[in-house]
């Protein structure tokens, strides 16, 4: 049976901690270990950056949904913004041999989820669909 | 949340101690401790992380941007400490063959 | 400026962990000490269980919606379910000094929050709203 | 989260080791672990809680239900170990005055 839990925030940084610690324990429910749920915060938390940063251009306040569905065989994330529709072409992750500060999140996103969907043609807002499968020999 | 930053330079050496969740919201707290250090041209600077709980992507950008600033006038940044999350975020970005990585501030003290 | 939260669990036991953790982060916001955030999350915790256990007798799956608002001199939590409407005049602890298993339910709760509000004549669910004044030395 | 319980059962004396969280989800497996010792009428009951981080009214209650099932045989239960929040909860039910409450397993061992 698939639980469901949802998680509402507005687009103010300090709340990103209350994110991390709830997917924290959805992570150790759906078995995964130490190191798989802190990339997968990590993951979570790159793509709520984004949201505030770039669908909502830094604006406190604003909607980010989180939902987090624990299947028998995946993990799914799905976020949902009320921002300007991204042009998602754009959204892609700067070489990693080019040092420099930032553009490194979507690259963080994509290498440690197995499944990453950018919605495209979204009439408002935004929905990112992430995956990532559960280990077969969880406790 | 807030970090606990505190810093002791002596010689040609910095200890910055960073303690706390490094974020997109705490993470312009550490990147001011640093461009203070940077200012001052101080030699090597060794970011100390053994309290930091949890680093994200604008935490490494931070340091990046203290790395090569400190290589302009060249001197050096340092991170030790690092906790097995906080690593893993290095060695997926590989920036752990960009920065010198360190157990503990004593070995980053001896070192380079 | 208020910081709004909302979680939406479904009436599964092992969900709670998730609850508290993210109740944890809430009350560390809002200023809370270590001590006080621990009542608090437990407060919030025997509502949730007894959620599950009475409004939806055990049966899972059920939406249980936490809305939490952090105000600047209090904390608010507002908790419903869409489960059987309560007899609100019903919902007591029973004596302390009758010493027997279960029951503290209630007690936890109206002694950790400073307002506890189970409204009355709903047609459908329940809402209860608990608010905790914030120490003003919080740093 | 499921609990981790383990116990040793030494002469009149059993210790129950219990980890974890224990709340309405797991309290189960607890009761199940004390009622075990019940059973088997041990005298003297030391639930060592020094690894449980949280607990709510329903872990309470099933210590509640042990020390009235130990009562009836002329047995004891006593909990040791207990970190501060844990400690608030009985404090915050006033069962402080039924428990008889310990530092740690040795000291609950030595005495009562
Ligand atoms: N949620 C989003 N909405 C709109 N654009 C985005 C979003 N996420 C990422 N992008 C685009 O992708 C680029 C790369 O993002 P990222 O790798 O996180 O680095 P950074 O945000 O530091 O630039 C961003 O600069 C931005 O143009
Ligand atoms: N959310 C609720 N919906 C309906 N009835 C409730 C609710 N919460 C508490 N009650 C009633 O109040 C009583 C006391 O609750 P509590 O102190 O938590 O103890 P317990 O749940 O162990 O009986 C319950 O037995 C129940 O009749």
């Amino acid at each position: 049976m698939t639980k469901i839990i949802v998680l509402n925030l507005t687009s103010d940084p300090p709340l990103l901690s209350v994110m991390r610690a709830a997917v924290s324990k959805v992570c150790e429910i759906a078995g995964f270990d130490a190191l798989d749920t802190s990339k997968i915060i990590l993951a979570i938390d790159e793509a709520c950056s984004n949201i505030i940063r770039h669908a909502y251009k830094g604006k406190g306040g604003q909607s980010i949904r989180i939902t987090c569905k624990i299947k028998p065989t995946k993990l799914e994330f799905i976020l949902e913004d009320e921002g300007e529709p991204a042009d998602v072409k754009k959204i892609k992750s700067r070489p990693l041999d080019e040092i420099r500060p930032g553009g490194l999140g979507v690259y963080i996103i994509t290498s440690v989820m197995d499944k990453v969907i950018y919605a495209d043609g979204m009439e408002a807002g935004n929905r990112l669909v992430m995956q990532k499968s559960i280990p077969k020999d969880k406790k | 949340m807030s970090l606990k930053i505190s810093n002791t330079v002596k010689g040609k050496t910095a200890v910055l101690r960073i303690a706390g969740e490094v974020d997109m919201f705490s993470s312009p707290q550490a990147r001011n401790a640093i461009m203070e250090l940077v200012k001052q041209r101080v030699p090597k600077v060794i970011v100390d992380l053994g309290e930091v709980s949890y680093m994200d992507s604008s935490g490494v950008a931070t340091l990046i941007e203290g790395l090569q600033l400190c290589h302009k006038y060249n001197g050096n940044l340092v991170v030790a400490g690092l906790r097995d999350n906080v690593r893993e975020v290095f060695e997926l970005t590989r920036l752990d063959k960009i920065f010198q990585i360190f157990q503990d501030v004593e070995t980053a003290k001896a070192n380079g």
